[in-house]
């Protein structure tokens, strides 16, 4: 079924009674050519482009529990290409063009909006940073605007320019920048790749991978073991566990980031903002809800959901930046599960074991990846090669120093 | 030659909100001392002759005017008087590194209550306890002096807002005062 | 979320700066293979479930701090001193 | 309508107030909503999707539809709870979300296109053509959208967080709630009670029983004032505790000043984290609605509303009463309009073996299937078997049973139990370590049963803290709780479920049809649950009607997580001293106001606050200050503070061995009095910081950090102590704060320094002596930042000020004078020193050309990591000076002369620049791949941003002096 203004106005004549499941609900069948573990934006876009791009339909995702219940569906929206590490800069790049393609391409209305992200900076050295962060954007081809404190001014005229703690210097624009509804996005994938083939198996739990002689022979299940030639592991907050199930000892190590959304308010910020000098970014919903966060609560933590020092520093920071947005209500408050890799970047690459591959890692910046990952996890699974945009999210470049470290923390995986 | 005029973090400054009483307290000399591996009789030795000994976690002890302070592992700030030759410890001076805040009223506790994430109930806090903990952002040491006194040791950069922040709340107490259930 | 450390007693979690897994206390002695050093600075068990971490009492009394604790219901079952751990 | 002679308000406290320009009067203990329905006001609100008329549904927090907006002197507060906002004389409120009138809200046209605006409209159009969504489509939604209004303007409340400890916290003060706070505070135990409402007693305050053989108010009185009376217990009043979290601390909402006009210094509310051993949830259960056709209009209410209107407000909202319920206690609220003198015209009850004996018409095994009336209620439709009659009525109070109040035992991700009997969702134990849901919140539906599991929870608690007690649990009343499930009714038209986000039955079967089955996709889908009220009215039922149109149970099915908090919080409040300097300490140098009152400008480095530059009259820009003080330290003498440097005192036999390990260079063999650059590595190789250690005696060492590692070096020497050198004879400490020191540079330090020196020292270069300057113990350090002749002075902090003082006014006789972070800047760039703009975080000691400085005799932090294969080598980019005669900037990116410019030509990019008034010329130092290999050579620095592209010759960083002759003078 293709959606359209039109079939909406039509179906709502007619009571809405012919629209059709956005995806089918079947039985795991006892083989495919591929199958990738974990339902989630990256494994939904990887079956998506494994079907669109190379023409493998026999796939199977399997989910744990329901499609697009990970971090795909409790993050904060933002989609953005501001990276200036070469290995990063290409990859983030290629995903922001394939969002600006991406209703057209899904006939799904993720409600990708280019509301323009700006990163404030409070001293000159973070303005110089930011500067070089800039020019690497323009470099590979996005772009970016350094704007000074009058030039955020006339963006954010909200801001506390006068008593803040850390006075506003300026801000970098990244007009292309902006945020989606991310439910729709795991949604938009999932009806994708089901219409061209994809079995999307949920409530179906991988309990072990089978691997012969080095080479992966399909997985066991809690619906039943299926045979595969090709496993994907795309289970970024529980890589760890699945990748046990092949022997391997990843480097990541899981946190929780929390997030928050508050009553719902008539527009007052159009942009995505963020803070340079606490841990606090924002935007606000299309339903009106304010839509933040802010770091990680640093421990190592499974249980998604959170505690109040970081809850509170991240409402600070909101006090001293913008005030205005005191007597907004936090509505609710949740956490989702970061696969944190020692130096804040991803890794799609293939493992020991032939035929297994892995996507993880993805720190707290994986939604913006979600078409991307997919494109060059797929690629990397059809062909054996890397995609030339993602050849440097290597697995073993922790062990070698080819580390992308944009934040120069190191390895400690909670500083990314 | 010059003329050198000492100069504490806060002059001396003082003030009331309500029922709380809030002052910079000249505490003389703060002397770090740390044990060194096998070091504890000697310092033990050492402090002798001041009466005290090196406190028991989370206290503090008070003799003929010499005050010492638990502060962390093997480690205590002996304050307001000389320190005594101790072998066997790492020994610091401290004096000018921190500004002590008095803090007292029957009010004080609800004033701290607002900036400390520490039980100051009596009973888990009696006078003579000592805790290292946070006011607000800062790192401070916390001495329960009295049942409505304490003594806060800031560092003396931060002293300052230490003291805007405790009267902060203690304006924020005083204004809530007689308003009933 | 409250730790207790040996020393200073129940405090709030927000007294305390986290490092990370156990494994940092392991140090490769010099000379160790550089796969060594990517298991002590990089590999991880990350388990779901019982773990060991190095927690630091920033705000206390300067200690690092090995936890015991669960990482999927947050309980703490154990804390020690590092400097004076049961090697 | 008041009815007189019922309720608790205080009709000898009249109080004037405004909804949309109008003035009411309403009594002290009113809520707005009571007031309003007092004076017949019904329709309240607008909803949010369809715009429909809405009028007050609830008596408590969970209020979806009577939002409405309080208007300050300054800020107004959007989607305030009519039902929990106090009124107060001057109080100012008025409706949201309508365009025009609340009367005649033009997009109320929503309601009219509501077939094409069925859950998920959105995701299946708006895509065509690309530019339309967000150049129209969207625009448009976001204005429709949103609830309330922010004024936009800077939120000038006072706001306050706080701590507090206790034994027992007890959530809620109910019957349960006011039973285990007695129990707990007779045995001696700390006891914090929270209240939402600013009156204790719960529901026990909304019907009428006897409690102990007293009237509950009675009882409630009794109970209150001795626990008021208990020195052991504490009274939170306006109240909720918001969530639950790690052991035993919850997160609670004290509504401080919101009933009250704004005082100064009287928070508006204080945000709680308390501590608790134990805790009780007695936190009641929540009335649900149930869906049947129009049922959303203004007029149709909760049962349990509009009992608590008449009982505790004096207030009936309307004057022909009827009643939609499925459960015995429902009837009561009949009962007791009758007793006041209210007509009831029907009571409607879906059991068919209900009682149909009451003083009133009693429909059984009936339903409500419509409503009529505009922007009100007027009249019901229910259907009978085949028979549907009309009832004229103006309020309809509805009641599906009852849903506990069990969130706050979800919040560390339990998963409620479902339970049959009740058709509703119970705690499960434990889910919460150290909470226990008692009373309706646990399904004791009974006054007798909230009293008897209140206490029990109670007497178990006090038990576990080792203390005794005996308290009698009173009569009351115990009837069983008899209800048929009843969610929603059949019918052909919209029968709402979620009314803060108009999510229909209609709603979430379409998304069972459309596939998305799981509990959680329907809630994404819809959007129920995601309004205000957080699902409170409506989740259960949501999913019982996606149960059914799945064909699962309701236990299969599922609920979505509830999150805290409990009931929204306000971000001034979770942030309260966060507002303007009050985010971060802030850190003042002893020289501060000498500096102020030069008027140097006052620039934020890390916390502190160090003077940016002296402007000296006819100076009209920084840079021909800086200009002036860098040539004054060239050519004569210049002062500067830099006690923010950390400083570490390190103490011990076995100090030397400690640095040796944590430094890449040797410190042990440093001699006595000497003073030596040092660099530190994390771990993993790449640069940590760096800085100058000296050795003040033979197990004495005083390490210098850059101000912004200060801290991270400390808990770096800390760990490495702690865990692997633990029995080494080594300790120290900051004395970051002890000492103020001042750098004292150019050719005239030395006669500078020796004028304060009660005897004059010969320093070496690098060499460091106790000295006395007036009368005060100080140290003297001679090392250089700046390329000249320099020296560092340092006294005790409390000396800081004066010696500052005294410096600059003799250097001024010299000829000199204070600089600033921009010249220090420029010195330290004309010499190549680096900072942290260099040292990011993703260099190594290669990159930086001090990989000599890693000792090949000795084992120290990082050095075996940084042996990575990637970690050296001409792939990696090197740092470079950079020469220019036209400016130059930080930020910029490096290419060979006359190549394309993207991502893969890039060859470098530049950290630091300045002009050199010394050189002539624009200096930078910057990153170039195997930049040591290029000296010499032309490079093309291109910054798009700024716009430059400027050609540089590639130099060695050290552009001044780079023989070192000054600094050994």
């Amino acid at each position: 079924m293709r959606y359209s203004g039109l079939k909406v106005i039509t179906e709502g004549l007619f009571g809405n009674k012919g629209w059709t499941p956005a995806w089918r609900d079947p039985a795991p069948k006892a083989e495919y050519d591929v199958v990738i573990i974990g339902g989630g934006g990256h494994g939904l876009s990887t079956a998506y482009y494994l079907a669109k791009n190379h023409g493998i339909t026999n796939v199977a995702v399997l989910e744990k529990g329901y499609l697009g219940g990970g971090n795909v569906g409790r993050n904060t929206t933002i989609v953005r290409a501001n990276y200036f590490l070469p290995g990063n800069s290409e990859f983030y790049s290629h995903s922001l063009k394939l969002w600006e393609g991406l209703e057209a391409d899904l006939n799904y209305n993720v409600m990708h909006s280019q509301r323009g992200l700006i990163n404030l900076f409070h001293s000159d050295g973070q303005r110089d940073a930011f500067a070089r962060r800039g020019n690497a954007m323009i470099n590979q081809g996005d772009d970016a605007i350094l704007l000074d404190r009058e030039g955020v001014r006339e963006h954010l005229p909200y801001l506390d320019f006068e008593q803040t703690r850390f006075p506003i210097y300026g801000g970098l624009l990244h007009p292309r920048g902006g945020s989606a509804r991310h439910d729709a996005v795991a949604w938009g994938y999932a009806r994708g790749a089901d219409k061209r083939g994809v079995d999307l198996i949920q409530n179906c739990e991988v309990t072990g991978i089978d691997i012969e002689n080095g080479v992966v022979r399909g997985v066991q299940t809690t619906r039943g073991a299926i045979r595969a030639k090709k496993v994907g592991i795309v289970v970024a907050g529980r890589s760890s566990q699945v990748a046990a199930m092949a022997g391997m000892r990843l480097p990541i190590e899981s946190h929780v980031l929390q997030a928050f959304v508050t009553e719902g308010l008539k527009p007052v910020i159009n942009h995505v903002v963020s803070f340079g000098m606490g841990h606090f970014y924002i935007s606000q919903s299309d339903k009106g809800g304010l839509v933040f966060g802010g770091d990680l609560d640093f421990y190592a933590s499974y249980a998604a959901r959170g505690n109040l020092p970081m809850v509170e520093h991240v409402m600070e920071a909101g006090m001293t930046l913008m005030p205005m947005i005191g007597r907004a209500k936090v509505l609710r408050s949740w956490g989702g599960i970061m696969d944190m890799s020692p130096d804040g970047s991803p890794v799609i690459d293939k493992t020991h074991v032939d035929g297994l591959f892995l996507d993880c890692g993805w720190n707290y910046g994986g939604f913006k990846a979600v078409p991307a990952s997919g494109w060059c996890m797929a690629h990397l699974m059809a062909t054996g090669e890397p995609h030339e945009v993602a050849r440097k999210f290597r697995l073993d470049r922790f062990a070698t120093g080819h580390l992308l470290d944009e934040e120069g923390t190191g390895s400690q995986h909670n500083l990314h | 030659m010059p003329e050198l005029i000492a100069k504490s973090a806060l002059e001396g400054r003082s003030l009331s909100v309500g029922t709380v009483r809030l002052a910079e307290v000249d505490v003389g000399p703060i002397t770090s001392v740390a044990l060194l591996p096998g070091g504890a009789k000697a310092v033990a030795k050492g402090l002798k002759s001041l009466g005290l000994a090196m406190p028991e976690p989370n206290s503090f002890a008070e003799k003929k005017g010499a005050r010492i302070v638990w502060t962390g592992r093997e480690q205590a700030f002996l304050m307001s008087a000389d320190c005594p030759v101790l072998e066997g410890a790492a020994v610091t001076d401290q004096s000018d590194g921190w500004a002590m805040l008095g803090l007292s009223g029957a009010a004080a506790v609800d004033v701290l209550a607002r900036l400390v994430p520490l039980d100051l109930r009596l009973a888990v806090c009696p006078v003579g306890t000592a805790l290292r903990s946070q006011l607000n952002h800062m790192n401070v040491v916390i001495l329960r002096t009295g049942d409505h006194a304490f003594e806060i040791l800031v560092f003396r950069s931060m002293a300052q807002t230490a003291w805007h922040e405790i009267e902060a709340a203690a304006q924020m107490l005083a204004a809530r005062a007689g308003m009933k259930l | 979320m409250r730790l207790t450390c040996p020393l200073c007693g129940e405090r709030d979690r927000r007294e305390f700066y986290y490092y990370g897994a156990e494994d940092f206390l392991h140090r490769p002695g010099e000379g160790a293979p550089l796969s060594d050093w990517d298991n002590y600075l990089h590999l991880r068990d990350n388990p779901a479930g019982v773990t060991k971490d190095l927690w630091y009492h920033e705000a206390g009394c300067a200690q690092w701090l090995l936890v015991t604790r669960n990482t999927v219901t947050h309980e703490i079952t154990g804390v020690e001193l590092v400097a004076e751990r049961a090697k | 309508m008041r009815i007189d002679g019922k309720g608790l308000v205080d009709r000898t406290k009249p109080v004037r107030f405004r909804f949309d320009g109008k003035d009411y009067a309403g009594y002290k203990g009113d809520t707005l909503a009571s007031a309003l329905l007092a004076n017949d006001v019904r329709l309240v609100g607008r909803s949010f999707k369809y715009h429909r008329p809405r009028g007050v549904l609830t008596a408590g927090s969970e209020e979806p539809n009577a939002l409405v907006e309080v208007v300050g002197a300054q800020n107004q507060t959007p989607n305030v709870r009519a039902t929990v906002q106090e009124v107060f004389e001057g109080l100012v409120t008025q409706s949201q979300n309508r365009l025009g009138s609340l009367k005649y809200d033009l997009l109320a046209v929503n309601d009219y296109l509501s077939p094409f605006l069925s859950a998920g409209f959105y995701y299946k159009t708006f895509m065509w053509p690309r530019a339309f969504w967000e150049g129209l489509y969207e625009p448009i939604i976001r204005r429709a959208a949103g609830l309330g209004s922010l004024s936009g303007k800077h939120d000038e409340g006072t706001y306050e967080k706080a701590f507090a400890f206790c034994d027992v916290l007890v959530i809620g003060s109910g019957p349960a709630g006011l039973m285990a706070a007695l129990t707990a505070g007779r045995a001696g135990a700390d006891v914090i009670l929270c209240e939402e409402s600013h009156a204790l007693g719960g529901r026990l305050l909304s019907d009428s029983q006897t409690i102990g053989g007293m009237a509950a108010g009675d009882w409630v009185a009794q109970v209150v004032a001795e626990l008021q009376a208990l020195p052991n217990v504490r009274i939170m009043a306006r109240t909720t505790v918001t969530g639950a979290y790690d052991n035993g601390t919850y997160g609670a909402l004290e509504r401080v000043g919101l009933h009250k006009p704004a005082r100064p210094n009287l928070p508006r509310e204080c945000f709680w984290r308390i501590v608790a051993k134990h805790a009780v949830l007695a936190s009641g259960a929540l009335e649900r609605p149930v869906a049947f056709e129009n049922n959303d209009r203004p007029g149709i209410m909760m049962a349990s509303g509009v009992r608590t209107y008449l009982n505790r407000y004096g207030v009936v909202p309307g004057k022909r009463v009827t009643l939609f319920a499925n459960t015995d206690q429902a009837r009561g609220v009949a009962r007791e309009l009758m007793a006041a003198g209210v007509t009831v015209a029907a009571i409607i009850d879906p059991r068919p073996d209900a009682s149909a004996v009451e003083d009133c018409p009693v429909h059984v095994g009936a339903e409500v299937v419509g409503s009529r009336g505009r922007l009100g209620l007027s009249g019901i439709q229910v259907r009978k078997g085949s028979e549907v009659i009309e009832i004229e009525t103006d309020c309809l109070a509805m009641s599906g049973g009852w849903n506990p109040t069990i969130h706050l035992t979800c919040h560390m991700n339990g998963r409620p139990r479902w339970d049959e009997e009740l058709a509703a969702f119970v705690p499960m134990e434990g889910a919460v370590p150290g909470l226990v849901a008692v009373g309706a919140a646990n399904g004791s539906m009974s006054t007798h049963g909230a009293l008897a599991t209140g206490h029990a929870a109670a007497v178990k608690a006090v038990e576990a803290l080792g203390r005794k007690v005996s308290v009698p649990v009173p009569e009351a009343e115990d009837a069983p709780y008899r209800l048929k499930a009843l969610w929603s009714v059949e019918g052909k038209g919209r029968a709402w479920l979620d009314f803060a986000n108009d999510v229909t039955t209609k709603d979430v079967k379409l998304a069972a049809q459309e596939g998305y089955r799981s509990v959680e996709h329907m809630k994404r889908y819809t959007t129920q649950g995601m309004a205000p009220d957080q699902g409170k009215n409506s989740n259960v039922s949501a999913l019982a009607v996606l149960a059914d149109a799945t064909g699962r149970g309701i236990a299969e099915t599922g609920v979505t997580t509830f999150r805290p908090p409990y009931t929204p919080v306000s971000i001034a409040a979770l942030g309260a001293g966060g507002r303007a300097e009050g985010f971060a300490p802030q850190r003042f140098l002893t020289s501060d106001q000498a500096s102020r009152d030069r008027h140097a400008p006052m620039i934020e480095a890390g916390l502190w606050y160090r003077p940016s530059y002296f402007p000296k009259p006819g100076e009209a820009t920084w840079r021909e200050a800086c200009d002036r003080e860098v040539d004054m330290v060239r050519q004569a003498v210049g002062v500067a503070d830099v006690s923010t440097l950390g400083k570490i005192d390190i103490q011990g036999k076995d100090a030397g061995r400690f640095l040796d390990f944590v430094y890449t260079n040797t410190f042990s063999t440093l001699p006595v009095g000497r003073v030596r650059y040092g660099l530190m590595l994390r771990e993993d190789g790449l640069v940590l910081d760096d800085g100058t250690s000296a050795r003040l005696g033979e197990n004495h060492y005083l390490m210098t950090t850059t101000t912004a590692a200060a801290g991270l070096v400390m808990r770096h020497l800390d760990f490495v102590q702690q865990a692997f050198c633990a029995d080494w004879q080594v300790r120290f400490i900051s004395v970051t704060e002890s000492w103020a020191q001042f750098a004292v540079a150019g050719p005239k330090a030395r006669a500078l320094v020796n004028s304060f020196l009660e005897e004059p020292v010969e320093l070496p270069f690098m060499g460091v002596a106790p000295v006395r300057i007036g009368g005060v113990d100080g140290r003297l350090f001679r090392i250089s930042f700046s390329g000249e002749e320099g020296y560092e002075l340092a006294v005790p902090t409390r000396y800081g000020e004066a010696l500052f003082r005294d410096l600059l006014a003799r250097a001024e006789t010299m000829g000199g004078g204070p600089y600033g972070m921009e010249a220090l800047n420029v010195l330290r760039i004309e010499k190549g020193f680096i900072t942290h703009a260099e040292i990011h975080g993703r260099v190594t000691a290669y990159d930086i050309g001090m990989e000599k400085m890693v000792s090949a005799k000795k084992d120290c932090i990082g050095k075996a990591a940084a042996t990575r294969p990637g970690m050296w080598g001409p792939e990696r980019e090197q740092l470079v000076g950079l020469k220019a005669q036209a400016p130059i900037s930080a930020g910029a990116h490096l290419f060979m002369p006359g190549a394309e410019v993207h991502r893969e030509t890039d060859q470098g990019y530049v950290t630091s620049v300045c002009w050199s008034p010394t050189l002539g010329a624009f200096l930078g130092l910057g990153f170039l791949k195997d930049g040591r290999a290029r000296m010499g050579e032309k490079i093309r620095l291109v910054d798009h941003l700024r716009g430059l592209d400027v050609i540089c010759e590639v130099m060695n960083p050290v552009f001044h002096d780079p023989e070192g002759e000054k600094l050994r003078a």
